[in-house]
């Protein structure tokens, strides 16, 4: 009974931020789905979006729900400038080559970031109240946050699926090298995606930043989640990734129910493992 | 052709760097005198040569060597710690160093490298210090661990090492004969706090939760037999990732259990993160605390949230100890009041003193007394200067085990508890609440419902 | 005579396409069985299912008395069973010498380095690259990658050799080369089927012929039948009269 | 003449790594000697790691698992059953290549990308796991006793033992490195590394090979970890299983060079190296992880094949020699 009711307030929390680490999630596998780089610099990625709405709402007082539109512009900005810089002479690498080159992307981020705000933890104090239903508490920030991530699921979705520029990424994530012959101006779309996917990856930091505390260095946890929910969701798929979000989500609800809260990751890693062995497309891919 | 000139040139740079990397660490080679003597050797080279004539005032100038943790999540008690180190230091040299009988001045020099929180390098960093910069003295990283490997390099060179932020037991049950622990011991963090909620609510529940990390579980294995043996009842004991962001999950569980009272935490991020979630979450405890953040000065950071949230603390300015208390005792003072360490602090950095900042000038004060009892630098008789020492400064009572099963474990030393509570002015303070003789405050029990 | 191969039933079906259907065919020692058959017919589906590549999942393999059916490529090469394909793989940044000793290391023979680095240095007189041993494998051009492909295959010493369009891409005289090349290795004792849309050279070299079409074994028997049989004149030769042209081209 | 060139393959990392311990004692400082273990320890991990990620193509990025697992074990050894450093390195190594065995019957079976993100996955698994595992003191780890020291002279004299042990395992994994790279076994691992699919169709039995090499490159981390905990004097799970530390080792090979025996070694001279120089820089102190990132970075994009595989291409005199 206790159980029963522990599961109650728990699963709303762990809905809530799946969503949030689904969006992250959804930055790394998308640059995942169309150009088979597993970006390194995804964590200190998020960590920006994270410190853009702290001096965005800290410093110059924007709201930090607008400040998600500037964050998102620079998002992609900084995202084509990765790409032009580190990515794309090894696009057609081997795997390693693009894993180094994102990695040191990574290092130059943490290294500058560590000079200039250095390591120690930042808070942005705001609060949208909070809901009582029953028993079950729900913060207003990380409702907010949901909603936020529907939206940018929804916008993704329709960009991918009714633009042009959307329509190019899919055919050159489905078959680049047809999709140039069709006339399709690979680089750009490359580099439109890489710029996406950091957008998404900095828009999520900027949102976790509002109900947790953060550093430079925070953003290698919601890494390595958003690679478990990436392998969940399906490597390559961003829709995928939502729903990735969410399962994580439940599982670090249900599992402090039943076991010591320090067991979650020792769960959730050895369930990425199986996951690749037995579904390496993912729980909602198609079987290999 | 453009891509090959680049890589050229990237190899250059490389070469550069790797060059001069060999090149600086081989500088010192050329001195010429071999610096491959140990330093204690020295000493009594010189002192024969000294009664030959009228004793001329020699400045000698004793390097204190440590890393400290300028990244990583040991950064910010860790800097708290060098500022308190540094501004002993600089009050001693500014004051003409310390005198010796002998007429020898003895002034101070900090070396020092950043460990990054990693102990990857930290036996590095520590024999580089020992056996480049010729460190005299060494002080102890921020964190039990990065100690733990620290004091072996100070062990094998027979280096005294004063340990500031390492309160974990088991560093000082290892044999070794060179560490000094300034803290008290983490098996007693809590002890005192016990003691208070005795007095409070003898029927409250608690619950434990706490940082799955070293220091942390210490703290809890010696909390958890004494809320047993004083009648309390732990519903819930709980330890949860370093980088746990998401309390949730175990808020939850704290409300299930039916806990009354909290008592965990871990380090500053963690601890700061918990507090707020807590309040968030309008959890109602009668009464929380946390280990280590809310002795930071940024704790009210989190504004409401801070309210009520109470520390273990190994000093308190409030609290801070008194020539009179010492005279009581029985005890030798040493050292300026807190008072006076406060506002010296203030004026170099417009901030107030933390523990972990006493800590670090604590660390210095008795190195000072150390070799002004000694009447000398030689490390074998500071080193005995520390065995036999039992004062009192503002910091507090400094008695040094010297059993050869737990050799340089503190326990002279107790511990405050302090809260945040609201002044006049409805500003966050910290107050000590605990032991009563010294409290400035009552305990603010229960925490009003948010 | 000893029967090396021996196929019956043998099925193969990716998705909704039936890539082979019921082959079936014994394979005496040493001959050499030439496989036609337009395009897409399921020629180098057939090598991948005698070796193992992709199992059929219907039928028998039956390679020196064994079942193979089942086996992976790494046992059939083990048994003494080689291939080349039809689009090359070399081992890139390995020498061309590397490259034919892993051929000689790892077949039925199981040499040792030493050996291996003298078969290699053999086998690649034989197939005239013994100017290239030391340059990498990446840097041939196509018509030497093939030798190279063939080269490791008889590094093994096989008993049976499975050639993938081997002259495909050559001229006229590195055709005539490399026909001189195959009916070597069957002096040698080497059991051979051969993929060829070289027609001339199908009909000179091989002693029977089996022809496929859309997976279905269509005609089997000597150079000679398959140039008169109806059936596969009207799915491959299209022609009766270009068939002859053919034959008589020798 | 002959003779020369079948060994100097081998002549020249032995070099290397016997310069690397004589500097400590031709200096005569002991804090080179403490750096010198430093590039010692990631000699030897990146040229086990070379078996894997050079010769076999395959990307572990979690191969710390591997020391963080045979170190715990080691130390436990050590101290609860009071096991002596020697017998606890061999067991530390070989758990480690029991694990390697295990894991790799399951992951190997993953290639490119996804290899990697498994590799990540156990690690992280492990470490979360032995953070749970009271047996191995759970989050405190395990503390060793200075008693422990005295069988080994007292500290100062383990510390000394601890290096020499240190250059014997550096040396070890260049020489397992050589035979590997050199023999039959090597010969199949490249084969697998350059096109597993011809591989298997050549007679390479691609899911054992690579198992073994899988075991290979976990056996002397295995016992490094042992070793360094044992010199440290404590082990966390933390400090155990550090995955940037894995990242580090895949920079230090690609920086010298994958697939050769020489690269590794270089990789992780020029990267401790350069670390360690920039660390302790009072210029670069606060911006060393940024240069060391674009350093990294236009290596990657501009040598990609690193130092001696930039050497082997354009000289092809010295391929040999540099195999």
């Amino acid at each position: 009974m206790q159980q029963f009711s522990l599961l109650l307030t728990s699963l709303p929390d762990g809905i809530l931020l799946g969503f949030v680490y689904g969006l992250a999630a959804m930055g790394l596998t998308l640059i995942w789905g169309v150009m088979n780089v597993i970006n390194l610099s995804h964590g200190p990625i998020i960590a920006l979006g994270m410190f853009g709405t702290f001096f965005l709402f800290m410093r110059a007082g924007v709201n930090p729900y607008v400040g998600l539109i500037p964050i998102a512009v620079v998002g992609v900005l900084l995202g084509v400038l990765i790409y032009v810089i580190a990515v794309h002479r090894v696009i057609n690498a081997p795997h390693l080559s693009s894993l180094l080159a994102t990695f040191s992307v990574n290092m130059i981020i943490i290294g500058l970031g560590t000079a200039a705000l250095t390591t120690s933890p930042y808070n942005v104090d705001f609060s949208a109240g909070s809901f009582k239903i029953g028993p079950v508490t729900l913060l207003g920030t990380r409702l907010i946050a949901a909603l936020v991530t529907m939206l940018f699921t929804g916008g993704l979705y329709l960009f991918l699926y009714r633009t042009r520029p959307g329509k190019f990424i899919r055919a050159v994530a489905n078959n680049r090298a047809a999709a140039e012959l069709m006339g399709v101006p690979s680089t750009r779309i490359l580099a439109l995606s890489f710029g996406l996917g950091t957008m998404l990856a900095m828009v999520s930091g900027a949102l976790i930043a509002t109900f947790f505390p953060f550093s430079i260095l925070a953003g290698g946890s919601y890494e390595l989640k958003s690679f478990v929910i990436g392998v969940l969701g399906g490597l390559g798929n961003p829709i995928g990734a939502l729903f990735g979000g969410l399962i994580l989500g439940v599982i670090e609800g249900i599992i402090p129910a039943f076991l010591e809260t320090s067991w979650v990751p020792v769960i959730e890693f050895a369930l990425f493992v199986l996951i690749l062995l037995v579904r390496p497309s993912g729980l909602f891919g198609a079987k290999k | 052709m453009k891509r090959s000139v680049f890589s050229i040139f990237t190899v250059l740079v490389l070469a550069g760097l790797i060059l001069s990397a060999c090149g600086s660490s081989a500088t010192p080679t050329q001195e010429p005198a071999a610096p491959v003597a140990p330093a204690p050797t020295d000493a009594p080279a010189e002192q024969p040569a000294q009664p030959t004539e009228p004793p001329a005032p020699v400045e000698k100038t004793v390097i204190i060597g440590f890393t400290s943790s300028l990244t990583g999540a040991q950064e910010v008690s860790s800097k708290r710690q060098v500022a308190g180190f540094n501004l002993w230091m600089n009050q001693v040299n500014e004051a003409g160093g310390i005198q010796l009988s002998d007429g020898t001045v003895v002034k101070f020099e900090a070396h020092t490298y950043d460990d990054e929180s990693n102990k990857e390098r930290v036996q590095e960093l520590y024999t580089r210090l020992i056996t480049e910069d010729d460190a005299d003295f060494l002080i102890s990283p921020y964190s039990s661990g990065l100690t733990a490997a620290a004091s072996i390099i100070a062990e094998q060179n027979g280096k005294v090492m004063i340990t500031a932020g390492a309160a974990e037991d088991d560093a000082y049950k290892t044999g070794n004969t060179s560490l000094f622990q300034l803290y008290t011991p983490g098996s007693l963090y809590l002890i005192s706090t016990v003691d208070m909620l005795k007095t409070l609510d003898p029927e409250a529940k608690v619950a434990v939760v706490h940082e799955n990390d070293k220091f942390s579980t210490a703290v809890v294995e010696g909390l958890k037999p004494y809320l047993e043996s004083q009648g309390f009842e732990i519903v819930l004991e709980e330890g949860y990732a370093s980088e746990t962001t998401d309390f949730g999950p175990v808020i939850n569980k704290i409300v299930a259990s039916g806990a009354t009272v909290l008592l965990g935490g871990g380090h500053y991020p963690d601890g700061s993160t918990f507090a707020r979630q807590l309040y968030e979450r309008k959890v109602g405890l009668k009464f929380i605390s946390l280990l280590v953040a809310p002795a930071d000065s940024k704790f009210p950071e989190l504004g409401d949230a801070a309210l009520g949230v109470a520390t273990s603390s190994q000093w308190e300015l409030a609290a801070t100890h008194t020539p009179e208390e010492a005279a009581a005792l029985g005890k030798e003072w040493f050292g300026p009041t807190g008072e006076e360490f406060a506002a010296a602090y203030e004026a170099v950095t417009g901030d107030k003193p933390t523990y972990h900042v006493a800590g670090g000038y604590a660390a210095g004060l008795v190195l000072q007394k150390a070799i002004q009892d000694a009447d000398s630098i030689d490390p074998e008789k500071v080193k005995a200067a520390l065995e036999a020492m039992d004062i009192f400064t503002f910091y507090g009572g400094i008695k040094f085990d010297t059993s050869p099963e737990a050799h340089g474990l503190q326990i002279g030393h107790a511990m405050v508890v302090a809260q945040w509570q609201k002044n006049e002015a409805g500003e966050l303070v910290r107050k000590v609440i605990w032991p009563a003789d010294v409290a400035n405050a009552d305990p603010l029990y229960p925490i009003p419902a948010p | 005579m000893t029967i090396l191969l021996s196929l019956q039933g043998v099925s193969k079906r990716f998705g909704g396409l039936q890539a082979l259907s019921n082959v079936t065919f014994d394979l005496p020692e040493g001959q050499i069985l030439g496989l036609i058959g337009p395009n897409g017919a399921g020629k180098t589906t057939l090598f991948n299912a005698i070796n193992g590549v992709y199992p059929p999942e219907e039928g028998r393999v039956i390679f020196r008395d064994k079942d193979v059916t089942r086996s992976k490529p790494y046992d059939h090469a083990r048994m003494g069973m080689a291939r080349t394909h039809q689009i090359v793989q070399p081992l890139n940044e390995l020498t061309v010498r590397e490259n034919v000793m892993v051929g000689a290391c790892f077949g039925h023979e199981n040499q040792h380095l030493g050996n291996a680095a003298r078969i290699a240095d053999e086998v690649l007189e034989f197939v005239g690259l013994a100017s290239r041993v030391d340059q990498l494998a990446g840097s041939l051009n196509v018509a030497q990658k093939k030798r190279l492909e063939m080269a490791r295959a008889l590094a093994a010493h096989p008993y049976l050799l499975l050639l993938d369009e081997v002259l495909a891409g050559l001229n006229s005289s590195e055709i005539d080369g490399m026909i001189q090349t195959v009916l070597k290795i069957r002096e040698q004792g080497v059991t051979i089927i051969m993929i060829e849309h070289v027609m001339k050279a199908v009909m000179n070299v091989s002693d029977r012929i089996i022809v496929l079409d859309y997976g279905q074994q269509i005609a089997e028997g000597s150079p000679e039948e398959i140039a008169k049989d109806e059936k596969v004149i009207e799915a491959y030769l299209g022609d009766p009269k270009l068939a002859e042209q053919l034959l008589e081209e020798e | 003449m002959k003779l020369w060139h079948k060994y100097i393959g081998l002549i020249l990392p032995v070099l290397a790594v016997a310069a690397l311990v004589a500097w400590p004692f031709v200096t005569g400082k002991p804090a080179n000697r403490e750096s010198a273990f430093t590039i010692l320890k990631a000699v030897a991990l990146a040229s086990s790691l070379n078996i894997l990620l050079g010769y076999t193509g395959y990307v572990s990025f979690g191969h710390i698992v591997f020391y963080g697992f045979g170190g715990y074990i080691g130390i436990y050894l050590l101290t609860a059953q009071e096991w002596s450093l020697w017998n606890a390195m061999l067991a530390g190594g070989l758990t480690s290549g029991i694990l390697a065995f295990l894991l790799g019957k399951a992951i190997l079976r993953l290639r490119g990308a996804y290899f990697a993100l498994a590799t990540i996955g156990v690690n992280e698994a492990m470490k979360a796991f032995i953070n749970n595992f009271d047996l191995f003191g759970g989050p405190t780890g395990i503390t060793l006793n200075f008693s422990v020291y005295k069988a080994y002279g007292g500290a100062a004299q383990a510390l000394q033992t601890s290096f020499y042990i240190g250059a014997g395992l550096a040396l070890l994994a260049v020489l397992l490195s050589h035979i590997v790279r050199t023999s039959k076994f090597g010969l199949g691992l490249l084969a697998i590394r350059e096109n597993e699919d011809a591989a298997e169709v050549m007679g390479v039995v691609a899911p054992n090979a690579k198992t073994w090499a899988y075991v290979l490159s976990a056996i002397i981390p295995g016992m490094i970890g042992v070793l360094f905990f044992f010199k440290n004097g404590n082990v966390e799970p933390h400090d155990a299983f550090p995955l940037h530390a894995s990242i580090e080792l895949l920079v230090m090979v690609m920086l010298g060079g994958q697939g050769t025996v020489l690269g590794p070694i270089l990789g992780a001279f020029a990267y401790q190296g350069m670390r360690g120089y920039l660390v302790t820089s009072a210029f670069f102190k606060n911006i060393q992880l940024s240069v060391s990132g674009a350093l990294l970075l236009a290596i990657v994009l501009f040598i990609p094949a690193g130092a001696i595989g930039w050497l082997r291409h354009r000289v092809p005199m010295i391929r040999r020699a540099l195999a």
